[in-house]
């Protein structure tokens, strides 16, 4: 136990201070950046497996940094849903890696590359460190860690649009780390600590909460702004479509998760009574109209990448759909969800980035016929595609089966309407690009070589797997099932 | 009653309002500039309600002094001072893509 | 609270105003210098003087003089 | 419409806030839970236990020095960023020149000024555990004299003076030097960043190194900041 029980920090603070490192061993070789933060990431993910497995023996912990007990100092906690967000985080951001090599080279100026690489690290890093927190302040520091590194790597191509989205997203993000701030500030007020799980157990023994209702609201809006949920989805589309592709993966793929599981640490871990309250209601409409509009923007839309961006608003609404329904289905299919969307968005981007790589296509009617072309690549994607989709023997269909049979349990048959007709709509435009790259004649018969073996392998590895989830849930319901059932246990 | 309520957490209520004139700036100033102002005025105000939670009546600075007893709050001031430091970079972070942002139009335009 | 507070908070509020509706950038500017002062008054009246140096030297210097370079930087006059 | 509707969403947010503040434990009351809960403790423990008289300094250095830790990779995240997305100043470039040259009285009295200013960020940054202060107040007053400098004596001489390769080894100076005091007590047994296993002396200089470093951190990264959007270039 000793050594799992150090390891969770460690992956929090390896990329970061390796990241610090780089900087400062840039300027004596260029060429050590690479190598040195694929290595980091390899060593996270293989303690991220450990850190799982340890947790699934011994069961959740929590580790006082500095050693300091609660309420004076700081606390993590690690049980089964973070373990499993952990291993999702470190597992796609390696990949991330791997695929970023060509891609930089080709669209980064040289002298950008590095800092890529090293906002990327502190990008998953702060991620990491988000999760595990167990500390209010704590996970605001590290929220501004993770969005001061999105913002610039939105903004890191450098040109008008980038910029413009990258702005656009700042004033959002900013505004979501204030409203953090301020409903921290709320609870502190009436609750006197910082400390998760001591808030939770004051909660549960108070009567007067309204302070504390105004504070969860504010705590939830920030993150429902980061997950880009329906009404505050705006920044999306432009931040993600415009990102370099390996960038778009990590923000379409984890950052939007990561989003939802702050949620998730909102209702269940900070205020576990604030489900009971009116507006969580209002959040759950919300979500679910969310699913629809998401997939009608991304029906009309015609560049892939926003394409792709659009269909996360809808996706990251299952989600998050989920998550407001307390239940342990609905849990348990917004941790596939999750899962779902991390590996096939993921890989979706980064097939979209194969294409700019080789030909510098970004709109739809550009790629007609690119199927032919390039069939391995675009094989892989297809299977992505399908997942997103929710066809059945993928991930996404076990997670919306998941989601349905819960609001069916429920009676909620309004959301079940909703789930079906955005589970539809997304079938429809993933028949409407794979109908585009497979089945029209391609413009001109210029040869498009595959895409180089480092993209491959990422956007193969990644399909497969939810290939492989889909095939066999169970694998993925050896951590989420007992993690959401700590989960439910904390709600009473 | 509310008036007294008013008056005794008037730094409450100021945040408020100052918190409120930045949101108007963020969200309806088109001027990039501005909406930067805007944002460090939310800043400002959420630090002052912060601080107004530590204070603490006839409370001294938290700076131990023999004899003395009645000490504010030390936590939210820490906690003020490293979201300050964190504001300083964002604002940095936000006025160096607007000013990019603001060249690049202008070749665009030229 | 004493009345010097009661004072410093209604010129932080007119301050903020003036702020976010005067159309010059440069004023603007020059009144957030000012807003940030009162500030640092008003949280050294409140019991946090190390708070009211750092805000001092952030917000009245370092902010406004990075504020007053991205001004002249984005208005039209200085871009030959 | 968009205008109608943010305007609406204000007032509604406005009146809410307002609502709850009235809600809230009336201000400077020593009953309220944020005087109860935690803070009885850092008053009377926190100046033993951390050799802080500074209660503030103590909780940043060493309650929650995770934090402080986070709060600088946050201020190197920026300046990566800033070079991410600008590009190292280039000095070759032929920055532009002063529009008006400054008198000499002025030159002189700064060449003056500017040793005491840098001895006051020096006492501003080591008191912090003992005065008003800390290290990041020290900081931020070096980074203004060291703007000042580059204002005065225009920026070809400021970046000579501190070219970028030597002020990268301070920008993270402070990060590097939180991950060695983690890893020191890791091995040592206690958990990431437990200051209090190496005894009180030890202890003491442990904190003094951490308010210099983010002293240098802070200042360098903030005047490095300036810098780069001081010279916005146009390819």
């Amino acid at each position: 136990m000793s050594i799992v029980y150090h390891l969770p920090i460690l992956i929090t603070v390896a990329p970061l201070a390796v990241a610090v490192l780089l900087s400062i061993l840039l300027n004596l070789n260029r060429r050590v950046v690479y190598p040195l933060s694929l290595l980091t990431m390899f060593f996270c993910f293989v303690s991220a497996i450990f850190v799982a497995l340890g947790v699934l023996k011994g069961g959740a912990f929590v580790y006082y940094m500095s050693n300091w007990p609660p309420p004076w100092g700081i606390e993590l906690l690690i049980d089964n849903i973070t373990a499993f967000i952990l291993l999702l985080i470190t597992f796609v951001g390696f990949f991330v890696f791997i695929f970023s090599k060509p891609y930089v080279k080709k669209e980064l100026e040289k002298e950008k590359a590095p800092f890529y690489y090293i906002l990327t690290l502190l990008l998953l890093g702060s991620m990491t460190g988000f999760v595990i927190s167990g500390d209010i302040f704590n996970m605001f520091i590290f929220f501004e860690i993770l969005s001061l590194s999105s913002y610039s790597l939105v903004a890191i191509a450098g040109d008008k649009e980038a910029l413009r989205a990258g702005f656009k997203y700042l004033v959002m993000g900013v505004i979501s780390s204030l409203f953090v701030l301020l409903g921290l500030g709320f609870i502190y007020s009436v609750t006197g600590t910082l400390n998760v799980s001591q808030i939770a157990s004051w909660v549960r023994s108070s009567s007067d909460l309204t302070v504390v209702y105004t504070g969860a609201l504010f705590l939830i809006v920030a993150f429902v702004i980061e997950a880009a949920l329906f009404p505050m989805h705006i920044w999306l589309p432009q931040a993600h479509g415009k990102a370099p592709a390996p960038v778009s993966a990590v923000l379409s793929g984890l950052v939007i998760g990561v989003g939802v599981v702050g949620i998730i640490k909102v209702i269940y871990y900070i205020l576990p009574i604030v489900y009971s309250a009116e507006f969580i209601i209002l959040f759950r409409v919300l979500a679910t109209i969310g699913i629809v509009f998401g997939a009608i923007f991304a029906l009309f839309e015609s560049d892939l990448k926003v394409l792709l961006a659009q269909s996360s608003i809808s996706q990251i609404g299952f989600a998050a759909i989920g998550v407001f329904l307390f239940s342990y289905l609905g849990l348990a299919g917004s941790m596939l969800q999750i899962l779902n969307h991390a590996l096939a968005k993921s890989a979706l981007f980064f097939g979209a980035g194969a294409i700019i790589y080789r030909t510098g296509f970004r709109k739809l009617d550009e790629m007609r016929g690119i199927g032919k072309k390039m069939p391995i690549t675009m094989g892989f994607f297809a299977i992505s595609l399908a997942s997103i989709a929710g066809i059945p023997m993928t991930c996404g269909f076990a997670s919306k089966y998941y989601l349905c049979f819960a609001a069916i349990r429920q009676g909620l048959w309004g959301m079940v309407g909703a789930i079906l007709l955005g589970s539809f709509l997304s079938i429809l435009y993933c028949i409407r690009i794979i109908n585009c790259i497979f089945f029209e004649e391609p413009e001109s018969e210029a040869e498009v070589l595959e895409a180089p073996l480092e993209m491959l392998i990422p956007l193969g590895v990644l399909s497969l797997f939810s290939l492989l989830f889909g095939l066999f849930p169970k694998m993925a319901f050896v951590l989420i099932e007992p993690g959401v059932k700590e989960l439910l246990v904390l709600l009473r | 009653m509310m008036i007294t309520r008013v008056f005794s957490n008037l730094i409450y209520v100021a945040s408020m309002i100052l918190f409120l004139i930045g949101f108007y700036a963020v969200a309806l100033r088109p001027n990039l500039i501005k909406k930067i102002i805007g944002i460090n005025i939310m800043e400002t105000s959420i630090f002052l309600f912060l601080i107004g939670i530590g204070n603490r009546k006839g409370g001294a600075a938290p700076l131990i002094v023999d004899g003395v007893k009645n000490y504010v709050n030390p936590l939210p001031q820490a906690v003020v001072l490293m979201a300050l430091v964190v504001g300083v970079g964002t604002t940095a972070l936000a006025l160096i893509l607007a000013v990019k942002l603001f060249e690049r139009e202008e070749e665009e335009q030229l | 609270m004493t009345s010097l507070t009661v004072l410093l908070v209604l010129a932080l509020i007119t301050l903020a105003i003036i702020i976010v509706s005067s159309r010059d950038m440069l004023a603007a500017v020059i009144f957030f210098s000012a807003y940030g002062l009162v500030m640092a008054l008003v949280w050294q009246q409140l019991g946090a003087p190390m708070l009211a140096l750092a805000e001092i030297v952030i917000e009245s210097g370092i902010i406004s003089v990075l504020f007053v370079v991205a001004v002249f930087r984005t208005s039209k006059d200085d871009a030959e | 419409m968009r205008k109608l509707g943010s305007f609406l969403f204000l007032t509604l947010i406005g009146l809410f806030l307002l609502l709850t503040v009235l809600e809230m434990p009336i201000m400077g009351d020593p009953a309220n839970p944020s005087n109860t809960v935690t803070t009885p403790r850092y008053i009377s423990e926190g100046a033993r236990e951390t050799n802080c008289k500074n209660l503030v300094s103590a909780i940043m250095l060493n309650y929650r020095s995770y934090d402080t830790m986070g709060e600088m990779v946050a201020i190197f995240t920026v300046l990566a960023a800033a070079l991410a997305i600008l590009g190292r100043e280039k000095a070759k470039r032929g920055l532009s020149p002063l529009k008006v040259e400054p008198s000499p009285l002025i030159k002189i009295t700064m060449v003056i000024y500017i040793p005491f200013f840098i001895v006051f960020a020096c006492y501003v940054a080591i008191n912090g555990c003992y005065s008003v202060g800390g290290g990041f107040q020290g900081g931020v007053i070096l980074a203004s004299v060291i703007i000042i400098f580059a204002l005065i004596f225009g920026f070809d001489e400021a970046v000579k003076k501190f070219p970028a390769s030597k002020r990268v080894f301070f920008e993270g100076l402070a990060v590097l030097y939180f991950m060695l005091l983690g890893l020191m007590s890791l091995f040592v047994g206690g958990n990431f960043l437990n200051l209090n296993l190496f005894g009180s002396p030890v202890r003491k200089l442990f904190t003094l190194g951490l308010e210099i470093g983010i002293g240098l951190t802070s200042g360098i990264t903030i005047a490095s900041l300036f810098y780069i959007l001081k010279k916005v270039e146009r390819e």
